[in-house]
Parts: C-alpha cells; structure tokens; sequence
C-alpha cells in the first residue's frame, strides 16, 4: 500500500521545497535569505524530476555483473535522462548560486547593507 | 523582492502565489502516467539503455519507426541484449547510462553546461574586481596539525576526484562531481594554512586549455566523423576501463576544468578586494 | 523498512525547509539549507540515481554552503545579524 | 532532410575563442576586445553566407545521433535573419566597446559579451526543448555579470533583480519541459510539435503556461518584466544596448518557436489546449505591456529610463504582431524586432557617447545638444523616429503591417490598431519632447563634443541601415517574409525539414 503511495510522497516533499523557497524569495527582504530561498527551488525542482523518473520497481541505470537493465526486451531501469538532466540543473545551479553571492558581496561593500528596502531608499 | 509593501500584504500575497502554483502542480500530477512515473519503455531513453540508437536511425530511415498517426513504434526497434564485460563495439561503450546521454547522446547539453559554469565563474571575477588584494587574515594561526593534515588529505581528496571523473563511464559520478571534489580538497588548503593562496594564473591557464581540449575534441569528431561531438574512437567492451571511445578524454577535460573553475571561484570569493 | 526510511527523510528535508524558513539567524538558515540539500542527496540514491547523488551530495550540499558561508564571513555581520 | 554539420561552428567558434580569452589577456587587455570583433564578424559572414547562397533551411546533427534521438540545431529562415541580425549587432556593440568598456576586468567582460552573443545564436538555431534552457541560461549568466558591470553602485541592484526573476523564470520552464516528457518521451521541438494533439491532457496546458511563463522573462512581457527599468537604467550603456537589441531577441523568437511550432495546430493559426488559448493569452499580456510600459515612459523625466520603458512597450508590440497568428502578423513581429532591435541599439550607444562627455542623463540636460553635436542629435532623431514610426524609417513599415495583419485577421483582433495607434501618439510625444529639448535653447558657451571613431562607427551604420530599410523595404521584407512563412508553416516549415518520415508509410 505504501509502495503504491511512494511517488506521491516524493511529489509532495518537491512541491513543499518549492513552495517555502518561493514563499522565501516572496516575503524576504535581505538578499542572503533570497539566495538561500532559491537554493531551496533549485533542490525541490532536482527532486521532482528525479521522482518522475522513477518508479518503485525500478533498478539504477547503470550495468554491472550483476545488474541487468533489460529482461525480456522490457526496459527495468529508472529513466536516465531525466536524471542526466538534473546533473545539468545541479551544476547551473552552482553557477547561480555562486555569482548571485559575488553580487551581493558587491552589493554590501557598495551600500554597507543587504536589505533590499534600505538600497532603494539609497538610490533614489 | 517586493519593498515599500506592508509585511501582512506581502505574506498573504506570497501564501496566495505558491498555492496557486502547487494546487497547478498536484491537478497536472493527476494526469500523469499511471503511478506518476514516466515508464521508460515509451520514452527515447530506451535506446540509450539498449543503446540502440543506430538500430532506430535505420527504421526512421525507413519510414517505419512513426506509424500513421504519427505514433513512434519504440518497442518495435530490434533489440541485441548487452552482457556486461562481453558486448563489444557497441555505439557507446559506457556501462553507466548516465553517462553515456550527458557525454554522448546528448553531448551538446554538456558542452552548454560546461560553458555555464565558466560564465558563472568568471562573472564572479568580473564582479568581484578591484584593484588592491589582499588575503584575510585568521584570527588565529592554524595549528601544525591542521596544517600537516589538510595537506596530507588534499592529496587524498585529489587522487579521489581523479578516480572519479576517470572511472566516470563505469561507476556513478563523472566530472563534475570530480572536479567540485577536487575543489573542496583545495578549499581545505585554505583552512591549513594562513595566507595560502593558489597561482591564480595557473589555474586560469588549466581552466582555458581544458575547456579548449573540450571543443578542439568536438572539432575533432566534425573532422573525422563529419559530426561536431561525435565518438571517434573505438568503444571497446562494456565494462573495461578503457572503453567507451571519447567519454573518458571528455570527463578528464571536464574534471579538470570543474575543478580548477571552482577553485578559482572560492579563492576569488575568499580574497578580499577592495577599490581605491 | 526503505520506504519508512524515505518518508522520515522527506518530513526532514521540509521540516528543513521550514526552518530555513522562520529562524532569526541567517546562519541557522544556511545551514538548514545544507541539510535540504543533503537529506534531498539522500533521496536521489534511493530512487536509483547514485549519480545525481553524488553530484548533488558535492556539489549541491558541500561546494555551494561553502561558498555560502564564506560570502557570509567577508560581511562581518552576516553570521550573527539578520536583516539588517 | 538536408544536413549542413559544418554550420555547428555557428556555435563551436564562439565557445573556442570564448574559451581562450583569458589566455590573451595575460598578452594584452586590448587584444580580448578584438578577439571579440573578429569572432562576431566571422558569425555575420557565416550567417551571411547561409543567407546570400540560400543554404537555409538545413539541419546540424550533432554526435552523429539524428534528431529524435539525438540533438540538432535546426537553422531555417526565421534562424537565419534572427542570426545576421544578433552579430551584426553584437559586431556594432562591440566595436563600440573599444572605445567604451575600459573600467574593471576588461577581459572577463571581453568574454561574457562574447558568450552573451553566442548563447543568444545558440538559442535560437538550437532545435531541442531542453537544450534551449542550457542556453537560456548561458545568455541569462552572462547578462546578469555584465549588467552588474560597471562603476555605478546601482548597477548592482538591477543586476541581482534580474537574476532572481530570470532564475525563477527558468525553473518553471524547466517544469514545463519535464511535463511534456512526462506526456511524449521525448524533447524534440518537431516531435514534440507534431504529436502534441495526440494528447489532449489539461497537464499540458499547464505545462504549456509554465513555459510562457519561464520565456515571457527574457521576452520582457508584461507580469514577469519588473526587471526591465532597473536593470536597463543601472548597466552600462553598451550593456543596455545588448540586452535590449540581442537579448529580447532571442527570448521572443524562443517564445513564439514554442507557441507556433510546439503548441500550434497544423494549418490553424491558433493554439487551442484545454480551455486555454495561449495565443490569446500572450495578445493580451502583449497589450498590457504596451500600454504600460508606453504610460511610464511617458512618466519619466530620465532618458535611459524612458528608453527603457519604451523598449519594453516595442517588445510588447512584437508580441502582439507574432500573436496575431497570421502570415502577415508573423511578418510584422519579425520586420518589427528588426526595427527595435537596431534603433534601441543605437540610441543607447548614442546616450552612452553623451553621458561620456559629462552630460547627464535627464532630460534637460539634453538641451542645446545640436549645438554641441549636431552629429549625435541627428542620428538620435533618426532613431526616435523610425521608433515612433514615421514614414521613410523603418519602423513605418513594420507597425504598417501590423495594422494591416490585424485589419485582415478580424474580429476583436480589431484592438490591435488602436494599440497600435497608442503607441504611436504617446511614442511621439516623449521622443519628440527628448528631441525638441535638443533643438532648443542655446547655451552661452558651446563646447563641442568630438565624437571619436570607433563609436562613431556603429551609430552611422545603425542610422544608414534605419533609412535604408524606410527607403527599400524589400532588403528585410523578403526575409521577413519566408520567416514569417516557416513560423505559421508548422509541418512544412519545420517539422518536415526535421525529421521527414515522421508522417509515415
């Protein structure tokens, strides 16, 4: 019974990841807490689509002696290419990461603050 | 990202858009495939894993593969199966399928990455430019035992990253988790010892050839195989370390490349620079 | 007994999250962030994709909270002070 | 299927030479900026060659893998124009920038302009749904580093809104794709294009909004633009000219690709899923843009603001000319693009040369310009009005033809000329107040502004090509014309030129 709820679950741990981190980007106000916010889409996105991929009777896709991929022309493995595809989505999201911290690094040298308000008021 | 709007407002308004989006989300899941996974069998992955792409082209050659209404026939493809540590000269030798679509079948989404984190990582130092720099000081000196030991396990953690991004085609990983393992082992350098620094114009020098190796080896494959990224090297028997053709000289290129960019990276983060 | 083990992990990675949500301090929520990606690595070696594991254990949770927390470190403020 | 590989150096070229720029700026910072001349240049004569040899439409395979299976990158008509113009623009820009881009890390910024340029050729030849995020998020990277660049302080803020909006935007586009694999297996656009009415689950509408969505953030339209004004205002002058000439470009050919190719119904201009038509959708988030971003700039009193704001209103006028659906409409999307992109181009290079000189970016500090630089006063008129859309510029003719493509389409599309007309009044009236300001009043002391070659260069070869198209129509219209034809042609134009056999035996 359980097996049969598996996916859901996943499904809904991805959907709770991306929703707080939305919520966080949403509601906050200081740049780090941002970043950290979108940090946590980046993971719950990973997690959707791994989870599509995937389903409870499904072995890694990966031969070795003793794991067989294909029994009887049916495929038994989980779905590489999505998960070739969140290999992508992990390592662009470094990237992200990495230059939105330089910029707001930048930002805190510049301004002497992280609150998003504060650098408006200081704009105008 | 909102600034001037009250803190109640913002709130409702966030609470208001993320359950718009999930409720979105759970009435699509219901029209997923049956146990909301994508079975395999009715996706192109099947030919990565039966790698058995040569055996589709030539049915779509044919005009057998989509029938009438435009529905691909997968499960029709004729099928050889692959024993591990036999099969041999296969279109892609890689026993890890992963790898196999990331370097070989879809080789071009792998080159885009690449090219990504090395925009990041040079965004990060066009950003971070000034012109004084200075490396901060801890307030206090590490000890001789950390420093003996961050050196003793960067050399570890090094041949560890080599070993994962060289054995990328048998075993999980590949490289980019090698090359981000070899950056946390220089990343421990910096907790050893005070005021280290790497030559930062060596690594620029490793990231520009490695990712240079990386195209010139496309270019290779347009030259002798009339396609940009194709495999121009024998794959050998599944299983072995040299098999696989070019998927091996790729994740060497990229581990070094991940690794030295990321290095980078940190220590541009780590070293202060100020403007005068 | 992996199908218990799994669940347990996701109410960790969401309590996780909440806490990245609703703490004070901006490390606390860093770290939490770590452990959302962790426990998320976690997750993938169970539904068979060891190398999307990996990848996501170096890169997701180490790698990127590193250089989370050094950025943190060049703003004196950033470990004890939030929002300000 | 005719298959041309060599043409992966479209892409190939720009990444090895992108790659090898910081080599040689350990040798000199100056030689980067010309690595980058050299490099678009051979990416204008490639696209040129394809153009004037009529090459086009072709396939590059990539890995020897054919495309269901494998990626392509698909370069047809709409391909090919969008290609000549991103370089020839990208060449003009970064000519300029020998002049201009001398403060910071001149190499790193050598190199991210380069790769912004061959993301955005990436983009819009790649023929893979998944591939066209990778480069969404080259082009994306890239201008979120340059925008930041720069020795202003609000540089940075814009910057980092831009990043959060477009990373939030790209990951629901990423879902959007996931869910069409989750329907159809695979991430092939002709695939994908042609099957996609064997499934009329609502998921894919959803999907189908996720992907507007994620793509209506490069394409600047209107709930997902909120990053336009700062980021615009606060980067460097040749910044915003790339953003606003190169970027949008390749986010509103995306876009439409996707709307017409993927979602399209065969033989039928619009694209009905569900309950949903996402056509009728973007029409409407097109005129709102419009009509916003057209009052704002009427609002402002700081130039690059405006021009901002305006560029913002003309990419929503390309939306409605694409959305319109028809031969015509397309038509007057890409003639419009055109125009755009080269005179929003052009005048922020030009404002750039007068900021240079001291002169501030409020509109009063505009006054007495003629008489410090006749040269830069009337190449800006010719911007603004080939902008507004006076006949002999360019702009004419593309906001003709949108009156004319939603005379013909009919119905409530009737709105579309009143928008038109809109924007064409309150075009008029803050392009022609900047400009009256620089007729008027002269100043006690002139001292002129001697505006030196290599911007110079640009600005006149933008202007010549603005009256040469008002003067000759036809140097674009012919293009315009097949582009517009490939794009409403869903199985001719595309799928059947990528994958040939697909209709079966």
């Amino acid at each position: 019974m359980i097996d049969f709820l598996q996916n859901w679950i996943y499904l809904t741990g991805a959907m709770a990841l991306v929703g707080i981190g939305l919520y966080i980007v949403l509601t906050n106000t200081n740049i780090f807490r941002i970043i950290v916010g979108l940090n946590i889409i980046d993971s719950g996105t990973n997690l959707f689509i791994v989870t599509i991929a995937w389903h409870p009777k499904s072995v890694m896709p990966i031969y070795t002696a003793t794991n067989n991929l294909v029994v009887n022309g049916h495929v038994i493995s989980a779905d590489p290419l999505p998960q070739s595809l969140v290999l992508t989505a992990i390592v662009i999201g470094l990237g992200t990461t990495a230059l939105a911290l330089a910029i707001a690094v930048k930002i805190y040298q510049k301004y002497g603050t992280l609150d998003v308000r504060k650098i408006k008021e200081e704009d105008k | 990202m909102m600034s001037d709007t009250p803190e109640v407002v913002k709130k409702v308004f966030a609470i208001f858009v993320v359950g718009i989006l999930i409720i979105g989300f759970f009435m699509a899941f219901t029209q997923m495939p049956k146990g909301n996974a994508v079975n395999v069998n009715d996706t192109v992955s099947r030919f990565y894993i039966m790698k058995d792409v040569d055996q589709a082209t030539q049915m779509l050659d044919k005009g057998t593969y989509f029938n009438k209404d435009m529905v691909p026939l997968r499960n029709d493809v004729p099928y050889t199966p692959i024993t591990f540590g036999k099969s041999s000269n296969l279109e892609d030798g890689a026993a890890n399928v992963v790898t196999s679509i990331v370097v070989d079948y879809r080789g071009f989404d792998t080159l885009g990455e690449v090219t990504v984190l090395f925009l990041a990582a040079s965004g990060v130092m066009l950003v971070l430019h000034g012109e004084k720099r200075k490396v901060p000081k801890k307030k206090t000196a590490p000890s001789e035992i950390m420093y003996v030991g961050t050196r003793i396990a960067f050399s570890v953690i090094l041949l560890f990253g080599i070993y994962v991004f060289i054995h990328g085609h048998l075993t999980p990983g590949g490289g980019f988790p090698g090359g981000a393992i070899i950056a946390s082992g220089i990343l421990g350098l910096f907790l050893g010892r005070q005021g280290y620094s790497p030559n930062k114009a060596g690594l620029t020098v490793f990231e520009s050839l490695s990712g240079m190796a990386y195209v010139i080896i496309g270019i290779t494959g347009l030259v002798a195989e009339k396609s940009f990224l194709a495999n121009f090297l024998p794959t050998g028997t599944i299983g072995d370390l040299f098999s696989a053709g070019f998927i091996a000289l790729i994740y060497i290129a990229i581990g070094m490349k991940v690794g030295s960019e990321l290095s980078a990276v940190t220590n541009a983060m780590i070293v202060d620079t100020e403007e005068d | 007994m992996i199908t218990l083990f799994s669940t347990l992990l996701v109410i960790l990675i969401v309590a996780g999250g909440f806490v990245a949500v609703f703490s004070k301090k901006l490390l606390s929520s860093v770290i939490s962030m770590g452990l959302v990606s962790l426990g998320v690595s976690g997750l993938f070696f169970f539904l068979q994709a060891p190398d999307v594991a990996i990848t996501e254990a170096a890169i997701g949770a180490g790698l990127s909270t590193a250089i989370f927390i050094i950025a943190m470190k060049k703003i004196q403020k950033g470990g004890t002070n939030d929002d300000e | 299927m005719k298959t041309y590989n060599l043409a992966a150096l479209l892409v190939g070229v720009p990444l090895l030479m992108a790659f090898s720029i910081p080599l040689f700026g350990f040798i000199s910072k100056q030689l980067t900026k010309w690595i980058t001349i050299l490099t678009l240049g051979f990416e204008f004569f490639f696209g040129l060659y394809i153009f004037l040899w009529h090459i086009y439409p072709f396939n590059v395979i990539m890995g020897n893998w054919v495309p269901p299976f494998g990626e392509n990158l698909y370069i047809g008509p709409f391909a090919t124009v969008l290609i000549m113009l991103v370089s020839f623009v990208g060449l003009m820009i970064s000519i300029y920038n020998l002049w201009s881009a001398n403060h910071g890390d001149v190499t790193h910024f050598a190199l991210l302009f380069l790769m912004f340029i061959g993301g955005s050729i990436g983009l819009i030849s790649t023929g893979d749904i998944f591939n066209i995020f990778i480069f969404m998020e080259i082009t994306g990277i890239s201008s979120y580093a340059l925008a930041a660049y720069g020795p202003e302080r609000r540089a940075l803020g814009g910057a980092f809104k831009y990043l959060v909006i477009s990373s939030i935007g790209s990951t629901l586009y990423l879902f959007g794709v996931l869910l069409i694999y989750t329907q159809l297996g695979t991430l092939n656009i002709a695939e994908i294009g042609a099957r996609i009415s064997q499934t009329t689950s609502g998921l894919l509408t959803f999907a189908g909004i996720l992907l507007v969505a994620g793509l209506a953030v490069e394409a600047e339209l209107f709930p997902f633009n909120g990053w336009v004004p700062d980021t615009y205002t606060g980067a460097v002058n040749p910044v915003s000219a790339t953003l606003s000439g190169i970027g949008s470009v390749g986010g509103v050919y995306v876009l439409f690709r996707i709307l017409m190719t993927v979602f399209g119904k065969d033989g039928n201009f619009v694209s009905t899923y569900g309950n949903i038509d996402l056509m009728t959708l973007v029409a409407i988030l097109g005129a709102t843009t419009v009509v916003i971003g057209e009052l704002s700039a009427l609002a402002q009193k700081n130039v690059k603001k405006m021009l901002a704001y305006s560029s913002m209103a003309q990419m929503g006028l390309v939306a409605i000319g694409f959305s319109i659906g028809s031969k015509l409409g397309s038509y007057a999307g890409v003639f419009q693009l055109i125009n755009h992109s080269i005179a929003k181009a052009m005048m922020f290079l030009i404002l750039g040369v007068i900021v240079s000189f001291g002169i501030g970016e409020h509109i009063e500090d505009m006054k007495g310009l003629w008489y410090k630089s006749p040269f830069l006063t009337i190449t800006f008129t010719i911007g603004s009005l080939s902008l507004l859309g006076l006949p002999l510029f360019g702009g004419f003719w593309s906001k003709f033809a949108l009156v004319d493509a939603s005379i013909q389409r009919g119905g409530w599309y009737d709105f579309v000329i009143a928008i038109v007309l809109f924007a064409s009044v309150v075009e008029a009236f803050y392009y022609l107040r900047v400009v009256g300001y620089m007729f008027t009043s002269k100043p006690s002391s002139v001292d002129k502004i001697k505006v030196s070659i290599s911007p110079a260069v640009p600005i006149v070869a933008f202007s010549i090509l603005i009256i040469a198209i008002g003067i000759f129509p036809q140097i674009v219209g012919g293009i315009s014309w097949n582009a517009a034809h490939e794009l409403t042609d869903k199985m001719g134009g595309y799928v059947l030129n990528v994958i040939p056999t697909i209709v079966g035996h």
